[in-house]
């Protein structure tokens, strides 16, 4: 390998990884405040509307004040690793971007085993919620921790299985490719549409979403993981929470509704088809992020065994079936992927 | 010995100055040396009264006052309330009384993520401790806001045996409230009052440090 | 009204007779704080009586300027099958506050007893859970005892013989001082309103009975 | 050689209170016990201390697997000041030990220490979401011992606000249950409605929340035209917003599944625990004080006792939506047979009964409130008791939470209703 290409290549990831680093902070301001305006909506109110235009800056007020806060760490805490889960929770959540398809042609890092990266690295964030649980030094945050762990570790894997029926469709690993096959052959939601619904609940579980979540249960464990924690890592907490919903709307968008694509339309080359691409991707995330939390404002919270029972009995199961029976028509019809591997 | 108090003999010489014994030398800045004129090189002008203002006062004060005005449109309450008032609390972040649109919506559970507390209701001498510990738990800067009279004096059991006459005894106020309870509106005016305090920093918090430990007085001396 | 009631009792427990006393909707009877499970347990049982609900247990202290110094642990009770409250006074010493529990009859007195012995310091001697409820565990007095005077309460209490409404400084008085100094204090109320309501006609029922609207 | 005289210091304020109390108790004598010794509080968690009681050595003695998890007294559901600790095996709760008195005002003894009029100022904290129930009972009280009666419309209007305030009170009940299954809204809209009723409740009172409406042998303010014009919008209004409750809660899956047969109460258990009132009647026993016992006007109104034979958390909530129902209804016979005449019967400023007991009860949201009022012929009452029904009905949580999980704990808690101001007293 030339060292000029290594050197490009590097130099290319560095500059993606610090733009995406960048993204992850204007991307939880605005999702926390579509948050705190929609339920305000919702519940009959107005909602923040002192600062800014429409109270447009109020979350970017409320991450900047966490982060100007005193950062307290309890003195029984396991020092080490209460200061680090935050951060791994964090990162956990900004890396999953680095494989997220913008636009055409738009990728920071273009892999061809991203679905199984994305998963991967997602996952990783449990391990961040129970060492915060456990490091805290606090009975409410070790439920919560513990909670997180058995809901998220339960959740991996209908919300992986589910997406395996579109990979044998598309027969591709990589979301630029899945999305190129749909382009062709239409929306993931047309050949999978029984996929759909679980992906999407096990996404809701995943990310700790209403009404699943149980991990940050204001009304029986105080706060969950994040009890003890104040300040500056509270805000990494905060922020993930956050920046994971927004990724996991984006990862449904390019699974299930074609990423970037806008129906019936070519999108041209050159830098308006990527303006037109990027604004296609976010119009359908950001939709994706408003039924997120109208789920929060309308539906109570399940319980944790019912939450369990519902991932192991029914959403593992269907999504068994649903992979079978995928296998089975692309074997007996011998359907042949359009870019295939 | 003198019987009248003599006045302790000052040495202004640097570093002779009695530490251990509480009289520490006076420090005595000699005319016309240090910072002055590179001060006044960056455009700095002398005040009549002493120091300098001008161009670089501009960094540390308009920093502070946006940081201020940040804390200020983002109070973030400890969802706590004691007895009464916690329903007229409760009241003033509902449809009916946003108080959200002040941004003090999000009613934090834990107080490691709480910068107001919002002393509403009847404070007990059972509760004391509790409350004052709460108190102690949550970061800095943060504020204390009385609401009702109860809060603010005992109010109509200030006679009782088990109730604490005012939540200034236990820990510093910032905002006092009338009422009994407060209507909302009431709230909102005292969180408003509250809003100015921080954008001056004239808070509790702002002067924590200079009149050194607090003495909590809750153990065994309020009734 | 009562008049069943009262018969009832009187039949069922004639050495308590003499202590009956009726109001306009409560038959009362007094007895030793060593009977009231029996008693209690007497009138819950018995299938006239029928008293199942305790609606009530509370205690009194008659304080130590009363000529019969005291406690009595009330019982209030509830039958449908009778119009009337049942209110049972169960006499307690006041130098060995020692009474024993009804825990055994009806599990929810055990917040009632564990009030009791937090406020009054009266002990239900079998009750499995007799803690301080209100007051902290390390807590040393009783407050309800009449003994115990509220903190800022001493000058104004009866002990220094001030009644505090009627201590011109914190009061005006002259709206109330006619009535007050006037020989008419002592019938406080009105005549006009009192008459009648001593009577007692037949069955226990009193004339302000029958003028209440049920 | 100091510079400070020692013998100047400056007075603690905290020190100059102390002196004074001793110059009190010098001069007045201090009782056994009095207010200023020591008032320390519990530590939080298992307590540093032998345990007292049987039940306390068996509730704080863990067996392997087991821990204590303590909530409150500030907890985001433990509705104001209360404190449980669970014991705990994983999320299964096995026992729980409610520890009370965090919000003990002694209103009792200050009742003892008021006069007859003031007690009704001193009675409106105590259980705070129906003020105008905790005032009935003394009102009735007070009337039975200084033998009078309140005139026919100050009955109706009381019998009014009464049943007013037994509305916003179970409306508010539907949206803490739903808060503490994590449902967020529908304490918003149970807000509205009460936002509206107190504003009508205060328009005739004067007072948001702590009315101070019941007068001895009356009410404070007649209603007028205007109120009743005022009445009718918002008895327009009113379903609506506990209509947008029952759809969110009632026709919602995760609420029917989460609440049904969750902490079942059974009749026998409900009586011989003193629960009372809705929780009473969603377990099947139709006891109702308004029935049982009718007061002030409810012979003359026509209702029926509203029973549900399950008993679990489900039938409890549905019992206040068919209450909510029943008072409505109550509220429009009320108005349509208000009669006119004076609110306020003849009663002097100081209150002297004869010596004499007296015992009222009412049926107030919670359930069966009374209060045993003594006169020794002085201007204050010798005892007052009252019996708060939220006080004793939380006796039934250790009976009822083991083997549910954390979560149905809350569920279960809210769905008794407690409010810790009667609690507390």
């Amino acid at each position: 390998m030339d060292v000029g290409e290594l050197l490009l290549g590097v130099g290319r990831f560095v500059l993606a990884t610090t733009l995406l680093l960048l993204l992850t902070v204007p991307t939880a301001f605005i999702v926390i405040q579509i948050e705190l305006k929609v339920i305000a909506q919702m519940q009959l109110r107005f909602g923040p509307n002192r600062v800014g235009p429409w109270g447009m800056f109020q979350s970017t007020i409320h991450g900047f004040k966490v982060l100007a806060k005193e950062d307290t760490t309890p003195d029984q805490a396991d020092r080490p690793t209460f200061t680090m889960a935050p951060w791994m929770v964090f990162m956990a959540a900004a890396m999953s971007m680095l494989v997220i398809p913008w636009a055409p042609g738009l990728v920071a890092v273009e892999s061809s085993i991203s679905v199984v990266y994305f998963f991967a690295v997602l996952g990783l964030s449990v391990v961040g919620l129970l060492v915060a649980g456990w490091a805290s030094y606090n009975k409410y945050s070790l439920l919560g921790g513990l909670r997180s762990a058995a809901q998220m570790v339960s959740y991996e894997i209908p919300l992986t299985l589910s997406v395996v029926g579109l990979v044998i469709l598309t027969g591709s690993l990589s979301f630029t490719e899945m999305i190129e096959w749909q382009r062709v052959n239409g929306w993931g939601i047309a050949w999978q549409w029984w996929a759909f619904p679980i992906f999407f609940i096990a996404a809701t579980a995943e990310i700790n979403r209403t009404p699943f979540d149980m991990v940050e249960a204001d009304s029986e464990i105080v706060a969950g993981f994040a009890t003890e924690y104040s300040g500056m890592r509270f805000g990494f907490f905060f922020f993930a929470e956050y920046v994971a919903l927004f990724i996991m709307s984006a990862i449904l968008v390019t699974l299930f509704f074609g990423g970037w694509l806008i129906p019936f339309v070519e999108l041209p080359d050159g830098i308006l088809g990527t303006v037109m691409g990027l604004l296609s991707f976010f119009i359908k995330t950001y939709f994706f992020v408003f039924v997120a939390v109208w789920m929060r404002t309308t539906l109570p919270r399940v319980r944790v065994d019912q939450l369990m029972s519902m991932a192991w009995k029914w959403l593992l199961p269907l999504a068994l079936v649903n992979l079978f029976v995928t296998a089975a028509i692309v074997l007996i019809f011998n359907l042949q992927p359009v870019g295939g591997a | 010995m003198a019987l009248t108090p003599q006045p302790p003999k000052t040495d202004t010489s640097a570093g002779s100055g009695d530490l251990l014994h509480g009289n520490p030398a006076p420090i005595v800045i000699p005319d016309g040396a240090g910072d002055d004129e590179l001060l006044r090189e960056f455009g700095m002008e002398e005040h009549p009264r002493g120091g300098f203002h001008g161009l670089l006062e501009v960094i540390p004060t308009k920093a502070d006052y946006i940081l201020d005005l940040i804390r200020a449109n983002s109070l973030w309450p400890l969802l706590s309330g004691l007895s009464c008032c916690a329903i007229e609390m409760m009241s003033t972040a509902t449809s009916k009384n946003d108080i959200d649109r002040f941004g003090m919506f999000p009613f934090r559970a834990s107080p490691r993520q709480a910068d107001v507390l919002i002393v509403a209701g009847t404070l007990t001498t059972k509760m004391a401790g509790p409350l004052v510990r709460l108190w102690e738990q949550m970061p800095e800067p943060k504020w204390c806001v009385a609401m009702g009279t109860c809060t603010t004096s005992g109010g109509r059991f200030k006679r009782s045996y088990s109730v604490v006459q005012g939540v200034d005894r236990v820990m510093p106020v910032d905002v006092y409230v009338p009422g009994c309870p407060p209507r909302p509106e009431g709230l909102i005016y005292g969180m408003l009052k509250l809003h100015e305090l921080v954008k001056q920093r004239r808070g509790q918090w702002s002067t924590y440090v200079d009149r050194g430990p607090q003495r909590v007085a809750w153990e065994g001396d309020v009734r | 009204m009562a008049g069943g009631l009262v018969r009832a009792l009187s039949d069922r427990f004639p050495e308590l007779a003499d202590t009956l006393w009726t109001d306009e909707d409560t038959v009362e009877i007094q007895v030793e704080g060593s009977r009231n499970v029996e008693v209690l347990q007497a009138v819950r049982d018995d299938a006239e009586l029928g008293f199942w609900w305790l609606a009530d247990a509370a205690a009194v202290d008659y304080g130590p300027d009363r000529d019969d110094p005291r406690f009595e642990v009330v019982y209030h009770l509830f039958s449908d099958r009778h119009p009337a409250w049942l209110r049972i006074r169960a006499r307690v010493d006041r130098a060995d506050p020692r009474i024993p529990t009804i825990t055994g009859l009806w599990e929810g007195a055990m917040f009632h007893e564990r009030e009791m012995y937090d406020m009054m310091g009266i002990v239900f001697e079998g009750n499995r859970d007799l803690r301080r409820i209100y007051m902290s565990p390390d807590y040393r007095s009783f407050p309800q005892r009449k003994d115990f005077l509220l903190p800022d309460d001493a000058a104004d209490s009866a002990a220094a013989g001030v009644v505090p409404l009627e201590r011109p400084e914190t009061w005006d008085l002259s709206r109330f001082r006619e009535g007050l100094t006037s020989a008419a204090a002592a019938t406080y109320p009105p005549t006009a309103e009192r008459t009648g309501t001593e009577q007692e006609v037949e069955g226990g029922e009193t004339l302000a009975d029958q003028s209440r609207p049920r | 050689m100091t510079a400070v005289d020692p013998e100047i210091r400056i007075p603690d304020p905290i020190e100059l209170d102390r002196a004074e109390e001793e110059r009190l108790a010098a001069r007045f004598g201090t009782a056994p016990g009095s207010a200023n010794e020591y008032a320390g509080f519990e530590t939080v968690g298992i307590p540093d201390r032998p345990p007292q009681t049987e039940r306390e050595a068996e509730m704080y003695s863990l067996e392997e697997g087991e821990m204590l998890l303590n909530m409150g007294p500030q907890h985001p559901s433990t509705h104001g000041v209360m404190r449980l600790v669970l014991k705990i095996r994983g999320e299964v709760v096995t026992d729980l030990d409610p520890v009370l008195g965090y919000l003990h005002r002694g209103i009792e003894k200050l009742c003892e220490n008021a006069t007859y009029t003031t007690v009704l100022t001193y009675v409106d904290p105590m259980d705070y979401m129906s003020a105008m129930h905790n005032e009935h009972a003394p009102a009735i009280a007070f009337e039975k011992l200084y033998g009078i009666k309140a005139p026919p419309r100050a009955e109706y209007i009381r019998a009014l606000v009464v049943e007013l305030n037994r509305v916003f009170s179970h409306g508010l009940m539907m949206g803490f249950l739903a808060l503490d299954m994590g449902g967020i809204t529908p304490i918003l809209y149970g807000f509205i409605n009460r936002d509206d009723t107190v504003e009508l409740l205060a328009s005739i009172s004067g007072q948001r929340m702590l009315f101070n409406f019941f007068r001895v042998g009356g009410v404070n303010w007649d209603v007028n035209d205007e109120f009743i014009n005022r009445l009718s919008r918002w008895r327009a209004e009113v379903g609506k917003a506990i209509d947008d409750n029952i759809a969110l809660m009632t026709q919602n899956e995760i609420f029917t599944q989460r609440t049904k047969g969750m902490g079942v109460l059974t009749a026998d258990q409900a009586i011989s625990l003193g629960v009372s009132g809705p929780n009473l009647r969603a377990s099947g026993v139709p006891f109702d004080v308004r029935k049982a016992h009718p007061y002030s006007i409810y012979p003359e109104l026509e209702f029926e006792v509203i029973t549900r034979p399950e008993g679990d958390t489900y039938a409890r909530y549905l019992q206040r939506v068919a209450e909510i129902e029943q008072s409505l209804h109550l509220i429009d016979q009320i108005v349509d047979r208000m009669p006119h005449g004076p609110v306020q019967a003849q009663v002097p400023g100081i209150i002297r009964p004869r010596p004499g007991r007296a015992f009222a009860a009412i049926e107030s949201p919670r359930g069966f409130y009374s209060v045993y009022a003594i006169s020794d012929g002085g201007p204050n009452p010798y005892r007052f008791r009252m019996r708060d029904p939220s006080f004793i009905s939380l006796q039934v949580m250790p009976k009822l939470m083991p083997g549910h999980l954390i979560a149905d704990t809350m569920a279960i808690m809210a769905s008794l209703d407690p409010i810790m101001g009667g609690v507390d007293k």
